[in-house]
């Protein structure tokens, strides 16, 4: 057959330092990992996902990341009538001969912050916003609850949800409410929630790349996400007919998910919980301990 | 920290700062609105105008490292954008809202292409400092109003010195009186002497001007980043708050205040956990605007010309 | 009277205008001039050209052809600004102001008399009171303009053409809302001006007025000057030849009163409107089939509501409107233009164009008000070759000037426009006719129509509430005459008992 | 007098020509021309670009059946602003309508999903109908009965309806296994069948072509029609004729609601098969340039509807094909309506010239 094109189809600008940009990344990887043809299409709505499935699948494309959970449907509508192409799709719910799903892992990561952001937090109050309460989005706040009361069983969480993907000043306002609501470690899943924490001089935690670099004093660490092995693994089975359908889980054991440096900001942490911290790396990495995958709706 | 913080409750201090922040841009579309509403153009393209000050407002500054290069020009592609609207609703006396819609529509699709163009489709956002807040001496120890109106960005001090400037543009001075002349009654203005086409068309630039500065406000002052469509509606609330501030400077800063404070309180609303879902905390300012709307409506009265075109009875 | 022209150069001299619009040319090579304290009258049909010229004075339209002179200088008149400075003035048919502007922002807009940036409004009041107490034209400089009466405004256009300056003053058609004893005043005014030097150039349809007024006057035909001549040179029956090429004598009542059942009445009818002011308060008013009963007044004080009440398109806040039925009389207080049109009223409303006409074709239009009667329309939906029928019967009884019904009725000049509201009006044979200024700015042959198929409606045992400011008119048409002032019947009494002082006297609210 | 009949429904003044569709295609062809200049700007080929997006559109029965997808949203909201336009009234309020709409729509299709197919199609397409309507409704009756003007009041509203549905697929209605904001999928006699095999066109595109003529017949062929742009035209002349205009207003809004419901309701049966929390990409807001471009008469609404599609469909192949941004073609989007207002600019034009 001829050489392997691998494509991917995002919901939202690429540009969102977010799970768009960690799609395009990883895409970009194994391209270079590979050295295959990819492309992408950006700001894909859910009415045009299934078309543009279709466009890339007849022309050629053997392997089509669909990077979203509301691709699912898309997805699996297409496979059935490429039978020899292979699709991937962002937390789909089920899964075809052809049809394979992955996500973002980072509640795993979100554990660990968790930890952090209470053992950091004096006020005991600790915040997290975020534009909709999508599965993913659900499952990394869980999670960070879980792993903040692992440190303080009495920790207050704070949660506010924008309504909408992308809306910096609006985003920034919520953590600034919550600031003034007491929290002084903010959980950032919105582009937004780092300014006001640089502004309102208080901790925060960043996702998918280092963010350090916007908040250098406040940026405690980030919770980085890596697709690179992810789709350069598939695409390479791909190319040696091993791929399977499967739940594609890269998390923290397979090095995709990783905390960001702290820069110096450690010590704003009692080392204690910087032990534990490392410890439970550690403990889920070997299998020890099991992230709780909770995407139930907060009430 | 603030001493005041001991005597006011930081929460409410808080709410208000947010009231403020969360008003401006609003605000200052729907004052760039009230100069083409009360020169007789239905100005839809608000949200196209704040896109572009947005935009070229923080592509300015990412160049030139200068954040008020980026407001001036942020505020100037807002008054192209008014050019762009004068020539096709005064010139060519097409229909006001399908032009404005349009023009909303290009400004989505060249704002996002400009960007990937010029930044390329790389995944980290480029960045700017935005502008920090600026206490003003005295006056920003006093209780409530200190945090309300003098602990803020210089774009907040701007848009409050609009406010009262633009009142007395309006009802002072000649300029506000041969605005009203052609919203009111074109055919009389020009028999009095004045270009309706002039006054339109200056008036739309100066709802660029002022719209763009609303937009530069959002990525130069409230971020410091530019993302795509990040005006999000805004421009089409302020239609709203120009409505429910009866097209006066004052009105409309009241008007602003209380969406910006419906938002704050709901963002702020959250946080308690009242068990109340999201949305219907999310749609808490819309249906304020709706009520409000509701009890005003009737008493306020639209320019008798608005949206009306002017022709100029011209022998060619 | 011709001695109160002053010599050397005409203040304004107009020599071969011509103005096109398109392939119709509106001014044919006129000629035309006003000496310094002349008043010199412009006379002539519907779309003669009278407007156009004086547009082109005010700097409003550039002609194609043609000089102007100012003080003997040719000068190029680009814009009102130009015409202002050369103390050009102009009083618009259709009033020139802003209603949401005070009187002293009114006059002083546009211009940098009063300051360029911020103009000082004291200031202007001043001048105001003094240019007020000159001429005997008190207006209040703080009002808004929407407050004021019609007679007010117009004051209020003369002191702002003098306020900026003007020497010259164009008047078109400025008596066509006047009682008579404010066309008084306003002639004193004018008198006043003409003595102190101002050329003053009066348009009017009212022959009278002209002959009373003017020093000299021209007529255009056409958009052709046809006769220049001084006033005491000429007559009324000459004017109107000149005007229209023919002689004409218009139509009157004949007097012979057989009414019949009162057709419609309000009882004890009030109203206020949307600022809580009273526009009408108590008023009574009967019409019998077979009868047309004139309603008088001075625009403004209420009639155009008391018709609108009668019409159905608002509803009285107190009191009750009665129409006849077969089945007897019914109360359609609350009903609105829907109902009454089925019981047989035709409305001919004032503003044709906001409440008669609608931007469709000749047809359409034709049709509005029966669109759903077989057999234009059956089952819902339209009879489009019944429509078509209509609309050219009604073209062709009416002669209506037109290419067909298929053309754009806004296309039509104001005269055909209104014969098409009229023909509508009484295409179903209506038992009750409400008609509000039927033939405002109709020219003497329109006019005419206009009249005859009233009085011959009245003839078929129509009951008509013909409402008008034009006393001749009303004088000529009506079997019962009613006076309204403020808001309030104040006087009724037939034909015979009618004098024009006693009219005058109860129009301005001197007497009962 | 509202600001919104100021601005003046007035069809004929909107976009008036003769030649209408020759320089309509004349502007597209323009819009072209400068997206072109964009694309080389961007360092791409524009004949390649362009060959993508036609190719992408109408090149093989699966692009023409594609676009035609896309236009059947994009008829009926159309359809509803351009009727809403007619009778004088500024719905900007499909989205919304539409949102409401399918939401019910699949409400029902799952709470009986064993009626069969003949009887479940008519009473989920009356639902949508319905609950469209009622939400349009609302905005005539804040207009009617407190004079709040619905330019403003439906964008409101959108927001409003929108959220709700988000907390109806998070609450209530949200699928049995509580992950995604959507509804449970519909069953097989829920939906729509094919109209051209291996294409996702479906049966929902016949729906809209009656629409459309359903429509032009109403416009143009009913009484019910004549006094519906009467009152668009000039609602006092309408009332001084006797119609009942407050009812012909009402029934403008109502009308609109239903046509905008039905493009919800088309979205879930033919192509999501489920109600879905995204579910329009702004087909309500595209409706409103749809309507415009197409003089808001019923036909126009198609093909200006086809044209939209099309350039939507055929814009994410040319991203696909040569890596152009897919946002260009929202440019040519509005480009394509400003130029096709703008076409007085050439008249205005010539006319100087000739005056010379
Ligand atoms: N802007 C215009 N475009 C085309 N034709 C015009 C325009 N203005 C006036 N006309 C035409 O010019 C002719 C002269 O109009 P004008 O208003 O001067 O008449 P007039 O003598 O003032 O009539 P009236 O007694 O009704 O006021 C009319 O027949 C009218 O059709
Ligand atoms: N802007 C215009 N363009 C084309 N024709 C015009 C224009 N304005 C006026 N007309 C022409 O002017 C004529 C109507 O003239 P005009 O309005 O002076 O009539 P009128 O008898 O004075 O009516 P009214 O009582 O409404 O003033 C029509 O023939 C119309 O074609
Ligand atoms: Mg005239
Ligand atoms: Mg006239």
């Amino acid at each position: 057959a001829d050489a392997l094109k691998v494509a991917m189809i995002l919901p939202g600008p690429i540009s969102d330092n977010d799970w768009n940009a960690g799609g395009y990344a990883g895409l970009e990887a194994a391209a270079k990992n590979l050295g295959i043809d990819v492309a992408y299409t950006e700001n894909v709505t859910d009415a045009d996902a299934e078309r543009v499935l279709r466009d890339y699948a007849s022309r050629g494309y053997g392997l089509i990341f669909a990077h979203s959970f509301s691709f699912g449907d898309a997805a699996l509508a297409v496979a059935e009538d490429f039978p020899d192409v292979k699709f991937m799709a962002g937390t789909a719910q089920h899964l075809a001969p052809n049809v394979g799903t992955y996500d973002n892992p980072d509640y795993q990561g979100a554990y660990l912050t968790g930890m952090l952001s209470a053992g950091a937090s004096k006020s005991g109050v600790i915040g997290w916003v975020g534009g909709n309460p999508a599965p993913n989005m659900l499952a990394n706040y869980h999670a960070w609850v879980a792993g903040a009361q692992e440190i303080n069983p009495k920790i207050d969480v704070k949660l506010s949800w924008l309504g909408s993907w992308f809306d910096p000043p609006k985003a920034k306002e919520a953590a600034i409410a919550q600031v003034e609501q007491g929290a002084d470690v903010l959980s950032a899943q919105s582009v937004g929630v780092i300014d006001a924490a640089v502004e309102k001089d208080v901790l925060v935690i960043g996702a998918v790349s280092d963010q350090n670099h916007l908040g250098p004093k406040v940026v405690l660490t980030s919770v980085l996400w890596d697709l690179g092995p992810l789709v350069t693994d598939a695409a390479k089975s791909v190319q040696e007919g091993k791929w399977e359908s499967k739940a594609w889980s890269y998390g923290i054991k397979e090095g995709s998910i990783r905390l960001a440096p702290f820069h110096g900001l450690d010590a704003k942490v009692d080392p204690k919980v910087l032990t534990a911290v490392d410890a439970k790396f550690q403990a889920i990495k070997d299998g020890q301990f099991v992230v709780p995958h909770d995407t139930s709706m907060v009430k | 920290m603030d001493p005041i913080a001991f005597v006011t409750d930081p929460v409410m201090q808080g709410f208000l700062q947010a009231t403020t922040r969360l008003a401006i841009p609003i605000m200052l579309a729907a004052l760039g609105g009230m100069f083409a509403e009360r020169a007789g153009v239905l100005n839809i393209a608000l949200e196209g105008m704040m896109l572009a000050g947005a935009f070229t407002g923080f592509a300015t500054a990412y160049a030139s490292g200068s954040l008020w290069l980026g407001v001036a020009l942020g505020m100037s592609a807002g008054a192209v954008i008014g050019l762009v609207l004068a020539f096709y609703t005064v010139k060519l006396t097409s229909n006001q809202v399908v032009v404005g819609i349009a023009i909303n529509l290009m400004m989505i699709g060249a704002t996002s292409y400009a960007f990937r163009a010029i930044f390329g489709p790389g995944t980290d956002a480029p960045r700017v400092t935005p502008f920090p807040p600026v206490n003003i001496p005295i006056l920003a120890d006093i209780p409530i109003l200190g945090p309300l109106f003098f602990q803020q960005g210089v774009l907040v001090y701007a848009a409050f010195v609009l406010i009262p400037l633009s009142w007395i543009v309006m009802s002072r001075m000649s300029a506000g009186m041969a605005i009203t002349a052609v919203g009111e009654h074109p055919e009389a203005a020009e028999t009095l002497g004045i270009s309706v086409a002039r006054v339109r068309t200056l008036c739309l630039v100066a709802s660029g001007l002022i719209a763009g500065l609303g937009g530069a406000f959002l990525s130069l002052s409230a971020t410091g980043l530019f993302l795509d469509n990040m005006t999000a509606g805004r421009g089409y609330i302020a239609l709203a708050i120009l409505l429910l501030g009866r097209r006066n400077p004052w009105g409309i800063a009241a008007a602003a205040a209380l969406f910006g404070g419906a938002d704050a309180f709901q963002l702020r609303g959250q946080g308690f956990g009242s068990g109340i879902p999201y949305q219907f905390l999310v749609m808490l300012p819309y249906i304020l605007t709706i009520v409000v709307l509701i009890g005003f409506a009737g008493k306020g009265r639209d320019p008798a010309a608005l949206g009306r075109p002017f022709q100029r009875n011209r022998a060619e | 009277m011709t001695s109160a022209i002053g010599d050397g150069p005409a203040p304004l001299d107009l020599s071969g205008i011509t103005v096109r619009f398109g392939s119709f040319t509106a001014n044919d090579a006129v000629d035309f001039s006003v000496g310094r304290g002349e008043i010199h009258a412009l006379l002539g049909e519907n779309g003669a050209g009278k407007t156009t010229l004086m547009r082109v004075v005010a700097g409003l339209i550039i002609p194609q052809e043609g000089t102007i002179r100012i003080d003997g200088r040719p000068v190029r008149l680009a814009s009102p600004l130009d015409a202002a400075a050369e103390g050009i003035g102009m009083v618009h048919q259709h009033f020139m102001l802003i209603s949401t502007l005070t009187v002293a922002q009114n006059v002083c807009v546009g211009i940098a008399k009063a300051g360029r940036v911020f103009p000082d409004l004291a200031k202007v009041a001043r001048d105001l009171e003094e240019i007020g107490a000159r001429y005997g034209l008190q207006v209040d400089p703080h009002a808004l303009v929407g407050s004021l009466s019609v007679a007010s405004r117009q004051r209020v256009e003369i002191v702002k053409a003098l306020y900026r300056g003007a020497r010259i003053l164009v008047l078109d058609e400025p008596t066509a809302v006047l009682a008579p004893q404010e066309v008084d005043g306003l002639f004193r005014v004018l008198r006043m001006l003409a003595e102190a030097g101002t050329a003053i150039v009066f348009i009017s349809h009212k022959l009278g007025e002209v002959m009373a007024l003017s020093h000299r006057v021209s007529v255009l035909r056409h958009g052709r000057l046809v006769a220049t001549k001084p006033t005491a040179d000429t007559n009324p029956a000459e004017l109107a030849r000149l005007m229209i090429g023919e002689d004409l004598v218009l139509p009157t009542v004949d007097g012979a009163h057989t009414p019949g059942q009162v057709a419609i009445e309000t009882r004890g009818v009030s109203l206020r409107d949307e600022l809580g002011v009273t526009r009408l308060s108590d008023v009574s008013l009967a019409a019998r089939s077979g009868e047309i009963v004139g309603v008088a007044g001075v625009d403004g004080n209420g009639q155009q509501q008391l018709a609108e009440i009668l019409a159905g398109l608002q509803a009285p806040a107190a009191g009750a409107v009665i129409m006849a039925s077969p089945s007897g009389p019914v109360d359609v207080s609350r009903s609105g233009p829907g109902r009454r049109i089925a019981l047989g009223l035709a409305h001919i409303p004032e503003d044709r164009h906001h409440t008669a006409l609608v931007d469709m074709s000749i047809a359409d239009n034709a049709v509005l008000d029966s669109i759903d009667r077989p057999p234009l329309a059956r089952r819902g939906f339209l009879a489009h070759r019944a429509i078509r029928a209509f609309a050219t019967r009604l073209i062709a009884a009416n002669d209506v000037r037109c290419t067909g019904p298929e053309q754009g009725v806004m296309t039509l000049s104001g005269g055909n426009q209104q014969k098409v509201v009229l023909g509508r009006a009484l295409a179903h044979d209506p038992r009750v006719i409400v008609a509000v200024q039927p033939t405002r700015g109709l020219d003497l042959g329109a006019t005419a129509f206009v009249h005859r198929q009233l009085l011959a409606e009245r003839e078929k045992g129509a009951a008509i509430v013909l409402v008008s400011t034009e006393l001749d008119e009303v004088l000529a048409l009506s079997d019962r005459i009613v006076v309204m002032f403020a808001g309030r019947i104040v006087g009724a009494m037939s034909r015979a008992e009618v004098t024009l002082e006693r009219l005058g006297a109860m129009m301005t609210g001197q007497a009962a | 007098m509202s600001s919104s009949e100021a601005a003046g429904p007035s069809p004929s003044s909107a976009l008036a020509g003769r030649s209408e569709f020759v320089s309509s295609l004349l502007a597209v062809v323009l819009a072209l021309a400068v997206g072109a200049v964009l694309i080389l700007a961007w360092g791409a080929s524009p004949v390649t670009a362009y060959a993508a997006l036609l190719d992408g559109a109408f090149g093989s029965w699966n692009s023409l059946g594609e676009t035609l997808l896309r236009a059947i949203p994009l008829t009926f909201t159309g359809l509803a602003i351009a009727i809403a336009f007619r009778g004088g009234t500024f719905n900007l309020g499909a989205e919304g309508q539409l949102f409401l709409g399918a939401t019910a729509a699949a409400w029902v299709g799952l709470a009986i999903p064993t009626l069969p197919a003949p009887l479940l199609i008519p009473a989920m397409i009356v639902t949508a109908a319905f609950v469209g309507a009622l939400w349009s409704l609302l905005a005539g009756v804040l207009k009617l009965r407190f004079g709040a003007n619905e330019l403003i009041t439906t964008i409101m509203l959108n927001y409003i309806a929108i959220l709700f549905v988000s907390y109806l697929l998070r609450g209530p209605l949200q699928e049995a296994a509580g992950y995604l904001p959507q509804t449970e999928r519909l069953s097989a006699n829920a939906r729509f069948p094919a109209l051209i095999a291996g294409t996702r066109l479906h049966l929902g595109f016949l729906l809209a072509l009656a629409a459309v003529v359903l429509a032009h017949i109403a416009l143009w062929h009913t009484s019910w029609g004549f006094k519906l742009r009467v009152v668009g035209l000039n609602a006092r002349a309408a009332l001084n004729a006797g119609y009942n205009v407050r009812l012909l207003t009402l029934s403008a809004f109502v009308v609109s609601g239903v046509l905008a419901g039905l493009a919800g309701y088309m979205e879930v049966v033919g192509v999501q098969r489920r109600m879905i929390e995204n579910l329009s990409p702004g087909f309500g807001y595209t409706g409103i340039i749809v309507a415009l471009l197409g003089q808001t008469s019923p036909f126009g609404v198609l093909a200006a509807a086809i044209l939209f599609a099309g350039l939507q469909v055929g814009g994410s192949t040319m991203q696909t094909a040569s890596g152009v941004p897919s946002t260009l073609t929202t440019i040519i989007q509005g480009l394509v309506v400003l130029f096709v207002i703008g076409r007085g600019a050439v008249d205005l034009f010539l006319a100087r010239r000739g005056a010379k």
